[in-house]
């Protein structure tokens, strides 16, 4: 029987983990923009009674588009584990890879689940109090926008992390993007104090400004980990399986360990 | 024109025309940065002409003396970090020191000038939310000082690569330096959209 | 010239604070009585210094000056860039008002 | 290598957790039978009225120990060490989804405990904490299902002559993943097997938990003795 080439390839994790992330932002930019239409998100300056129209004209959009993330939004974690491998192949501490890898591994539950939770519940019941209505929307938007803490200095990490490597895993411009996108971390803040103008959750700057720097930055660094995985060398040594028995890959998987 | 006059010609003097400044990948945070500022100013400007009076009175509770005064001091640590990089390349790495704690002075006292500002403006009422104009005058500020706190590592880097011979590296005192000057033109356009444009 | 002062960036320091200085009368101009009042003029002319010295900025300081072809042209496109942005926008946003 | 000592310890910390979890399941009067998603507003409120203490212990139960559940999972990425793969990649994977998954868990506790805080408040806010504790509860299965795609690819991507866990058990991963999915969709419906206390939401999504668990803590168990065997041998 023959196996499928990418089975045999030595970088065949690498790849699976590219792909899913494809997978994974391709999923959800089609939910949000798209199934949910909760990007461009809803005014901040609605008002209850305005709340309730914006559920009932997406009530099954959000249901469905939202149970796609319920279902398939784990797979957020490939991403993170490329780029925490990423930064293992630096020549930095662990340390870095590792804090990346546990404050993203963390974000996902402020920074996604909980707009997905309360998008539901504002959806699946309706006839629900609007002022009640309204607080499910608030937190909603504000738990997806404002959660910022964590890709500030998630890519703060990063940046420090490529700017000191010496193996150039990556290019030193991207470690100045990272600088970029944490900044935009900073500038959303002010959608927890305004609800109208271009500082509110969907203000020309809060919102559009902030997500054409994230889509930019998104964009580059999917291409940086697919040139970071062509570039890997595996070279053509024995897979594990072919090392005697008592091998049992412990010796790559040492070399690879943290 | 003396011979010594050459050697400190700002051009470095291995390939002049070759020669990128603190290498590619920090102009491209230059510029990149530039494009999100030039944003906010768009978005800025846009709304002022929208609400032109409200603007306008805005204004009028700043000190035109204070944001000039500020300006001066930040060119001035400009000019400082300029003639760092340049004894730097000379190998005047004393002279290039001192330059690079005047760098971090200036760079203080502009913030002290600021926080003085910012705390004269907020007693007489004018905070983040009190008006449309305060919300971009401290929005634009208070993103510039993140810019100059940020900087305050980046002179850091610079300090740690002249202090000791062995770490000198040109090239990232000059990395160091762009960074610095590109946080002195945010505020050269700040200024002037803030406390000028009318 | 042994302590390595170099002429040529003081005239650019000095330039850029004469250029602030001239905002101070700039100002002045558009002040009457206290009041500040709405101008164009103004507008552009601040801009446009304010653009000037970036770009003093950029080539003195920056070193630009001395830097290959594409990082001259390319410095000298971006302040066009923010030029026509900045002007852009407050003239369409002057005729939507 | 010489394994440092205390896997055996967490691992056999599983059944006492386990029964902590299997007791507040059952003190718990909200899962059996499963309170609907279409009882009014006044009846939820009069529910967490009535059975106010069943409801705090029973959560307070969940929220100190469903984090419990993260320590096995690393010692499912520690035996992942052994697999014949060439790049840490999938260990970081299931590190990655290893925290959120039983903190999903925790945000549902806590809204549950604030429905349970005041129950004599306005009946449409506890409702809305109701509705919200379940939805996080059921609807939060992403990092479940990732987990079980993970283990899934790298258990098949394990092609040793002796694997750290046999094809079956990718099968059986996988096979969890598919049953874990339907509860995605709970929002979708009040009623009927997709609803929040339906067939394939309540029922197959627990159970499928609850099944994963016990097979995961056998071969992990097998795994591990494996391994202590072949070192005493070679010591």
């Amino acid at each position: 029987m023959r196996r499928p080439a990418l089975l045999d390839d030595p970088k065949r994790e690498l790849w699976l983990a590219w792909y899913a992330t494809i997978a994974f932002y391709t999923l959800y930019t089609v939910v949000f923009f798209i199934i949910t239409r909760t990007q461009p998100p809803g005014k901040a300056w609605y008002t209850p009674t305005q709340v309730v129209g914006w559920f009932a004209s997406r009530h099954e959009g959000l249901l469905i588009g939202f149970g796609l993330i319920f279902i398939l939004g784990g797979l957020s974690a490939t991403s993170i584990a490329l780029i925490t491998y990423s930064i293992r192949r630096m020549s930095v501490s662990r340390v870095f890879a590792y804090s990346y890898l546990i404050i993203y591994a963390v974000s996902a539950v402020p920074g996604f689940l909980f707009i997905c939770v309360a998008m539901t519940v504002g959806a699946f019941r309706p006839g629900r109090d609007p002022e009640i209505l309204r607080w499910i929307y608030d937190l909603g938007f504000l738990s997806f926008s404002g959660t910022m803490g964590v890709f500030l200095i998630g890519s703060l990490i990063w940046m420090v992390a490529i700017l000191l490597d010496k193996n150039r895993v990556f290019p030193a411009w991207f470690g100045y993007l990272n600088l970029c996108n944490a900044l935009t971390e900073v500038v959303v803040a002010p959608s927890w104090i305004f609800h109208t103008g271009v500082f509110a959750w969907n203000g020309v700057i809060a919102w559009w400004i902030n997500v054409v720097v994230f889509g930019l930055y998104t964009g580059a660094f999917i291409f940086l980990l697919r040139n970071m995985i062509l570039r890997e060398d595996f070279g053509t040594g024995p897979l594990p399986d072919l090392l005697p028995p008592e091998g049992r890959g412990r010796m790559l998987a040492e070399f690879m360990s943290p | 024109m003396t011979t010594t006059e050459r050697a400190v010609s700002p051009v470095p003097e291995q390939s002049p025309s070759e020669h990128v400044p603190g290498g590619r990948d920090i102009w491209f945070f230059v510029l990149f940065e530039s494009l999100a500022f030039t944003a906010y100013f768009c978005v800025y400007l846009f709304n002022r002409t929208q609400h032109e009076q409200v603007f306008l009175l805005g204004q009028s509770h700043l000190l035109l003396w204070l944001g000039v005064l500020e300006t001066i001091v930040l060119l001035t640590s400009s000019w400082a970090v300029a003639s760092c990089v340049q004894d730097a390349r000379a190998g005047r790495y004393d002279a290039s020191k001192r330059e690079a704690l005047l760098t971090a002075g200036f760079g203080a006292l502009f913030l002290v000038l600021k926080v003085i500002e910012w705390v004269r403006l907020i007693h007489a009422g004018h905070t983040f939310t009190s008006s449309e104009f305060f919300q971009y005058f401290f929005f634009l500020t208070v993103i510039h000082c993140i810019h100059l706190l940020i900087g305050f590592v980046v002179l850091g880097v610079l300090w740690y690569q002249l202090s000791d011979q062995k770490r000198r590296s040109q090239p990232t005192v000059e990395i160091c330096a762009t960074y610095w000057h590109s946080v002195d033109f945010f505020w050269v356009l700040i200024f002037a959209l803030l406390y000028v444009v009318r | 010239m042994e302590n390595g002062f170099n002429k040529r960036i003081f005239v650019a320091w000095l330039i850029l604070v004469a250029i602030s200085l001239v905002y101070l009368w700039i100002d002045h101009s558009a002040t009457h009585q206290g009041i500040p009042t709405a101008s164009t003029v103004v507008t552009v002319v601040a801009i446009c210094f304010a653009l000037i010295k970036v770009r003093i900025i950029m080539r003195e300081f920056m070193e630009v000056r001395g830097a290959p072809r594409f990082l001259r042209r390319l410095t000298d496109y971006w302040v066009v860039l923010m030029a026509i942005a900045l002007f852009g926008v407050y003239f369409v946003g002057i005729a939507v008002a | 290598m010489k394994r440092t000592g205390g896997e055996r310890i967490i691992f056999w910390a599983l059944p006492a957790v386990a029964v902590i979890w299997i007791v507040a399941f059952f003190l718990f009067p909200g899962f059996l039978p499963p309170m609907s998603p279409e009882w009014s507003a006044q009846r939820v409120a009069a529910f967490y009225a009535d059975h106010t203490s069943r409801i705090r212990y029973s959560m307070i139960l969940f929220n100190w120990f469903c984090v419990a559940l993260i320590p096995i999972l690393m010692l499912i990425v520690e035996r992942m060490r052994g697999m014949a793969h060439r790049t840490p990649i999938l260990r970081y994977c299931v590190i990655g989804v290893a925290g959120a998954a039983p903190i999903a868990f925790l945000t549902a506790t806590i809204f549950w405990l604030l429905a349970a805080f005041r129950p004599h408040r306005a009946p449409a806010l506890t409702q809305l904490y109701n509705d919200l504790g379940w939805i996080t509860f059921t609807c939060g299965v992403p990092f479940l299902v990732a987990l079980c795609l993970f283990l899934t690819v790298a258990i098949y991507l394990d092609g040793q002559a002796r694997p750290v866990f046999a094809q079956w058990v990718g099968h059986f991963n996988f096979m969890i993943a598919i049953a874990l999915m339907p509860a995605g969709f709970a929002g979708l419906t009040l009623s009927g097997p997709f609803a929040w206390n339906g067939f394939l939401s309540f029922w197959v999504k627990n159970l499928a938990i609850a099944v994963w668990l016990v097979v995961m803590a056998v071969v992990l168990g097998q795994s591990i003795g494996r391994d202590r065997l072949a070192e005493q041998i070679s010591a």
